[in-house]
């Protein structure tokens, strides 16, 4: 074994996405639901950088770039918005929070 | 060698902080963990060659987006979650078809896709500062100044949301 | 943090109301106001002593402070009242530890009016100059931890090193560096040391170069100047209404201090001015105690080339001590000391309350006697309870480092507060 | 095989040298404030209190470790960790001097050669808010918690100028390592204006570094920015329930922020390792100033000084210095040890400002703290920017 | 109608007061640095109300008790009044039975609230419509009046269970 295969890092992506679809579901932390989707794409930038370097091309890690730029900016936006959220309702508990849901 | 073994370390540790950030309870250690995460993808990507996404990696996600989840977790005191109904779709169904999301996705990796090559720590420098540079600065010009635009609207939207006589 | 904020639904009523719920659903109040109550002091190191301060925050905004005191009562006035009228004093030195001279001064003004004993000019021109020697090593004490509190590390070493300087004058007058009971019903309690003259104006000298230069070193900067100008302020009615007294008001641009208003002593015979700003904030408070130090060497200036001769106790054999080798000589003497180490002297029936400027502000001493030897009661009206009485006004709607800075300005001692 | 074992060898002194600066800085702070103060400041342990710091750290190692019941327990013992390692890694990258041989092996006088290197540091400038953070945080203490949203409030912030400034020398060097960075700025206009990058052409880059050692003294939590810490408010601030070893953590990470910032402030725009005056008579500086201090160690002797211990130390220290100049005057020896001497005193300049600040400034208040940030530093950094840009862009 | 006491007679302050609230005033006497008056305990909000819109006594320098225990009526209660536009000094007492209450001043002056707690900490006399009539000095579960005259100076009784 000298190198890794390319695959196992696209698997590693595949794993982390799930983790972050898992938390997705499962939390009920409007924050740790929020920091989920930051883990999917994460997952994603993973897989960006991955077949930029199998395609020996750049255009992957713009990409991931141009993620994580959008990533941050939704996290502005986002956090603002919890924030909001807990100074009106006074919880970050996501089916607390659901005078949307009819 | 070398690379195997960080990218066996990074892997466990990114995928150990990952399962840590669905299980713990407390939302600070969810963040910790997810820094975990990215830390580790960092030096993933410094593996695959992109120095330039690994450092923005750290600056921007570990610096600047998890700075600012840790400030407002710290800043609402944000207690542990309540544990609270699922629906019992997700209780029954959920691991299971989450389980086989991976495995189909490593099937199609491993079956589906064209063979892949192997990584080699340093065969392969693309991701310089300057060769990124060199692209967003030409053929991705457009986005990279939408994106900036974006930007804007976000801190403007986050500032306006965030005011204090928001009611 | 399991229990760091206090989570209040809201501050004031109508704010509650005003949560009406179209749907009719349950959810938790909006918690608009989410305080978080912090404990400073009683040990801290900015309140200079045991003060507690309890302070709603919202974020950094301090909504509301409650000055709370009494972690330094020591049951002084309890205190007086099984003491003997001249045992008191070594007890009034530690009501305010930073100004003792005008403690014993003020506590001595009271029995001596109660009395009617008439002090020597000589002992009275003394009195004068230990006390304004007192209020520059007050104010320089003041100076130094208020620059501290700021950051300013420097001034404070400064500002301790000229104290020392005075602190050592009055070892060499009381042999004691700080408690110097010096100044007693009736005159002094020592003869003034040989050599007092020459001591005092080197340290004078000395000082009037030194307030100079540490006012250049605040004054001219920017950042000390941020932190001062415009914080603190409080209106000048509801100050005087509080009970606030001395630099505070006068830095509020009311022109009053007991030296002039009420002149005691040897103070009608010295000239000197009472420095006022109308800032009304702490930098000027800063600007008043320093123009203040320059009056008190002004003052020390004159006490020691106007400096009258004659005794330095008055003639009351029955009141005081005689001296030593008279004691051991005369019959006379011998029963007077008997007597007055024995049974004290008694003082008419009346009540008097004397005042003195202290550098912190009026400071008074209600004295009641019944006719023995003990006072029947002795109420110290301390400056810094009446000026710490504002605090929690001054402290509404500011920021924490501000809380600091007013504090600071304020020059209390929880001594002088808690008695 | 070579390169690992080189390797090894400069981590190990740069590592033995880092850890005795850090502790000896403590010394000389002390010294400095103390005599900006006129007090003498340590003097017990040692000569002239040089024991010091080794006293220090005996008594911090042995202090009583303290574990307050009502922390986090994980990340209040995390925290002083992340802070300490940050903090040590940063130097790893920072090179020290040029490219050398010793005994035939050609290597690079720093312990990695990154080509990102900037990057690198700006990266772990950002992930060091979090040592600080949770400190406060899982302390559950309101001071701390205080201090601790102070200093990620204050990083983040502070963060935005340091960064923009920083991309001027970059353009002006064209390059993203230290190395190059250090070796664009060699040379000298009309034979004697060295092309530090303060100095260089098209823009000198003067405001630049003024900025950046502003928001270097915010970075490191320093006076007048110390306010995470500041003790006349929050006690200790973030580190308040901290003891022993690990409050020695955080305050290592601190003059550890500190040398790293002023090594980072001088490859950047005091032109790293090139001297001021040109080679032939730059590497006689050194010789000289070692000689002036031993000529000042003498001269001592002559006037009656109040402690007798100096009778002795003085000589001694003449000596030493005397020594120095005479191992500076070697021509073998100097191309090694004439830059690190320019390094050094560069760094060692810095590093006195940062305490000389220390002994005069008062503290800001918060909200000044961040207007300052918002409202001069981060225009004043943006405008710096442009003008470099448009004058690399035009030239 | 009651009269002014006779010692107070050409002192305008007094006559003032006398005007104004004619049952004031119910004795004087003479210490060493001027007047006293005495006032009715049922006045005094009137009379310091009076004093402080009329006779320009901005500010309360204090207020304190003494106790004569046995005497009767047992305490007084002192007001220290300053006048900065007359330059003038006051002093107003109350004379005390143990158990009568006495209205606070502290809707005239802000600043009597602290005086008044001590006061009533000390000597526990009890204010009426003080906002804020708790222990000042004192912790808060302490039992007795230091100040007055029949507390033990003798003995141990301390706890700090509160706070």
């Amino acid at each position: 074994m000298g190198h890794v295969p390319l695959s196992w890092y696209l698997v590693l992506s595949a794993i982390l996405f799930a983790l972050g679809v898992a938390g997705f579901v499962y939390r009920k932390s409007v924050i740790t639901v929020f920091m989920s989707i930051e883990l999917m794409l994460n997952s994603v930038n993973l897989s960006f950088v991955a077949f930029s370097y199998q395609l020996q091309r750049i255009d992957g890690q713009i990409y991931s770039f141009f993620v994580m730029v959008v990533a941050a900016a939704e996290a502005a936006v986002g956090l603002a918005i919890i924030l909001t959220i807990f100074k009106n309702r006074g919880t970050l508990q996501i089916d607390e929070v659901d005078s949307m849901k009819l | 060698m070398i690379d195997t073994v960080l990218f066996i370390i990074c892997a466990i540790v990114a995928v150990v902080c990952g399962f840590n950030l669905v299980l713990q309870k407390h939302p600070i250690s969810s963040a910790l963990s997810l820094i975990g995460v990215m830390s580790s993808l960092a030096v993933l990507y410094l593996l695959l060659g992109a120095e330039f996404i690994a450092m923005t990696q750290m600056i921007v996600y570990g610096g600047a987006v998890m700075v600012l989840f840790v400030f407002v977790i710290m800043l609402l005191n944000a207690g542990s979650e309540k544990a609270s109904s699922k629906s019992w779709f997700a209780q029954i169904a959920g691991v299971p078809l989450l389980l086989a999301f991976v495995g189909i996705l490593a099937f199609l990796i491993r079956g589906v896709l064209p063979p892949l090559g192997t990584v080699a720590f340093g065969s392969w420098v693309g991701g310089t500062a300057e060769h990124v540079g060199q692209l967003l600065f030409t053929t991705y010009l457009l986005p990279f100044e939408i994106i900036s635009v974006l930007i804007l609207i976000a801190i403007l939207g986050a500032v306006v949301l965030a005011r204090k006589e928001i009611d | 943090m399991k229990e760091g904020y206090t989570r209040v639904a809201s501050l004031d009523a109508d704010h509650e109301l005003a949560v009406a719920d179209p749907s009719g659903l349950e959810y938790p109040k909006p918690s608009t106001a989410r305080r978080m109550t912090l404990n400073m002091g009683p040990q801290h190191p900015s309140t200079h002593g045991v003060l507690r301060v309890v302070l709603e925050l919202d974020g950094e905004t301090i909504l509301e402070a409650r000055p709370e005191i009494g972690f330094l009562h020591t049951g002084i006035e309890k205190e007086c009242e099984a003491k003997k009228y001249q045992q008191v004093v070594p007890l009034t030195d530690r009501v305010d530890y930073l100004s003792n001279l005008n403690n014993n001064q003020c506590y001595a003004l009271a029995v001596e009016a109660l009395l009617d004993l008439e002090i020597p000019a000589f002992a009275q021109w003394q009195r004068v100059m230990l006390c304004e020697l007192q209020r520059l090593s007050s104010h320089l004490v003041w100076l130094g931890t208020h620059a501290l509190d700021m950051g300013a590390m420097s001034v404070y070493f400064y500002c301790f090193r000229e104290r020392e300087e005075i602190l050592k004058i009055f070892e060499t007058y009381s042999g004691q560096r700080m408690m110097t009971s010096y100044i007693r019903p009736g005159g002094l309690a020592l003869e003034p040391p040989r050599g007092w003259h020459r001591a005092i104006s080197a340290v004078i000298e000395r000082l009037a170069r030194g307030i100079d230069e540490y006012q250049n070193l605040l004054m001219q900067n920017p950042i000390w100047c941020n932190r001062t100008q415009g914080v603190g302020g409080l209106d000048l009615d509801l100050m005087i209404e509080l009970g606030v007294t001395g630099p505070m008001l006068r830095a509020a641009g009311l022109k009053t201090d007991a030296r002039k208003d009420s002149p005691y002593g040897a103070y009608p015979h010295f000239d000197f001015e009472i420095p006022t700003r109308t800032g009304n904030d702490v930098f000027a408070r800063f600007e008043v105690r320093m123009d203040e130090m320059r009056q008190s060497v002004r003052i020390v200036r004159q006490a020691l080339e106007g400096m009258p001769s004659g005794a330095w106790q008055a003639d009351a054999p029955h009141i005081l001590l005689p001296d030593r080798e008279k004691m051991k000589t005369q019959m006379e003497s011998l029963i007077y000391h008997f007597k007055i180490v024995t049974e004290g002297y008694r003082v008419p029936a009346g009540s008097v309350y004397a005042v003195v400027e202290s550098p912190r502000g009026e400071l008074g001493y209600y004295v009641v006697s019944d006719g023995t030897a003990h006072p029947h009661r002795v109420f110290m009206r301390t400056p810094s309870f009446g000026n710490l009485q504002s605090l929690g006004a001054m402290l509404e709607g500011v920021l924490i480092a501000d809380s600091i800075a007013t504090m600071g300005s304020m020059d209390f001692i929880l001594g002088d507060v808690d008695r | 095989m070579t390169f690992i074992i080189a390797s090894l060898i400069k981590i190990v002194i740069v590592f033995a040298v880092f850890m005795t600066t850090l502790a000896y800085l403590q010394w000389v702070e002390r010294k400095v404030l103390a005599h900006i103060q006129s007090r003498t400041g340590p003097l017990r342990v040692g000569p002239h209190g040089l024991m010091q710091p080794l006293a220090d750290v005996c008594k911090l190692l042995t202090k009583e470790d303290l574990l307050p019941p009502y922390v986090n327990r994980f990340f209040y013992l995390l925290a002083p960790f992340i802070a300490v390692c940050l903090a040590l890694i940063s130097i790893s990258i920072i090179p020290f001097g040029p490219e050398i041989t010793v005994f035939g092996t050609r290597t690079d006088m720093q312990i990695s050669d990154v080509n990102v290197g900037i990057l690198f540091i700006l990266a772990i400038g950002a992930v060091s808010v979090y040592g600080v953070a949770l400190a406060g945080w899982s302390s559950n203490n309101k001071y701390s918690l205080l201090g601790g949203l102070r200093s990620s409030a204050q990083m983040i912030s502070y963060e935005l100028p340091f960064t923009l400034v920083i991309v001027s020398p970059l353009l002006l060097a064209n390059q993203l390592s230290f190395r190059g960075i250090a070796d664009s700025q060699a040379g000298y206009y009309l034979g004697f204006i060295p092309r530090w990058n303060i100095f260089q052409m098209p823009f000198p880059q003067i405001f630049g570094f003024i900025i950046f050692m502003i928001a270097g003294f915010a970075e490191t939590n320093r006076v007048p920015f110390d306010l995470p810490e500041a003790e006349n408010e929050l006690v200790a601030g973030f580190h308040t329930e901290y003891s022993s070893m690990k409050f020695a953590c955080f305050f290592m990470s601190e003059y550890a922020n500190m040398v790293t910032i002023t090594c980072v402030a001088t490859l950047l725009f005091l032109g790293a390792w090139h001297p001021l005056f040109p080679a032939p008579y730059s590497n006689w500086v050194p010789s000289l100033v070692f000689l002036l201090a031993a000529i000042l160690c003498f001269y001592q002797l002559t006037s009656p000084s109040p402690r007798r211990l100096d009778r002795i130390t003085f000589p001694i220290f003449g000596l030493v210095a005397l020594v120095l100049a005479g191992i500076w005057a070697i021509p073998q020896f100097q191309f090694i040890l004439v830059p690190i001497w320019w390094f050094v005193s560069k760094v060692g300049l810095l590093l006195f400002t940062y305490i000389w600040v220390r002994g005069t400034l008062p503290r800001f208040r918060y909200d000044q703290l961040m207007h300052f940030a918002w409202t001069f530093l981060f225009p004043c950094a943006l405008i710096n920017l442009l003008l470099t840009a448009l004058l690399v862009a035009i030239f | 109608m009651s009269v002014l006491p006779e010692i107070a007679g050409d002192n305008a302050i007094a006559v003032a007061i006398h005007e104004h609230l004619p049952t004031a005033i119910v004795d004087a006497v003479k210490a060493v640095d001027g007047l006293v008056f005495y006032i009715d305990p049922g006045q005094i909000v009137p009379v310091c109300q009076f004093l402080k819109d009329g006779a320009g006594f901005e500010q309360l320098m204090g207020i304190t008790g003494v106790d004569w225990w046995p005497r009767a009526p047992r305490f007084e209660v002192i007001y220290l009044l300053r006048s900065y536009k007359h330059n003038q000094r006051l002093r107003l007492a109350v004379r005390l039975p143990e158990g009568q209450e006495i209205d606070s001043v502290c809707p005239v002056w802000r600043g009597a609230n602290w005086y008044e707690r001590e006061t009533f900490d000390l000597f526990g006399v009890v204010f009426r419509n003080h906002p804020n009539l708790e222990r000042i000095m004192m912790p808060a579960d302490w039992e007795g009046h230091p100040l007055r005259k029949d507390y033990p100076v003798h003995g141990h009784k301390y706890s700090y269970r509160d706070e």
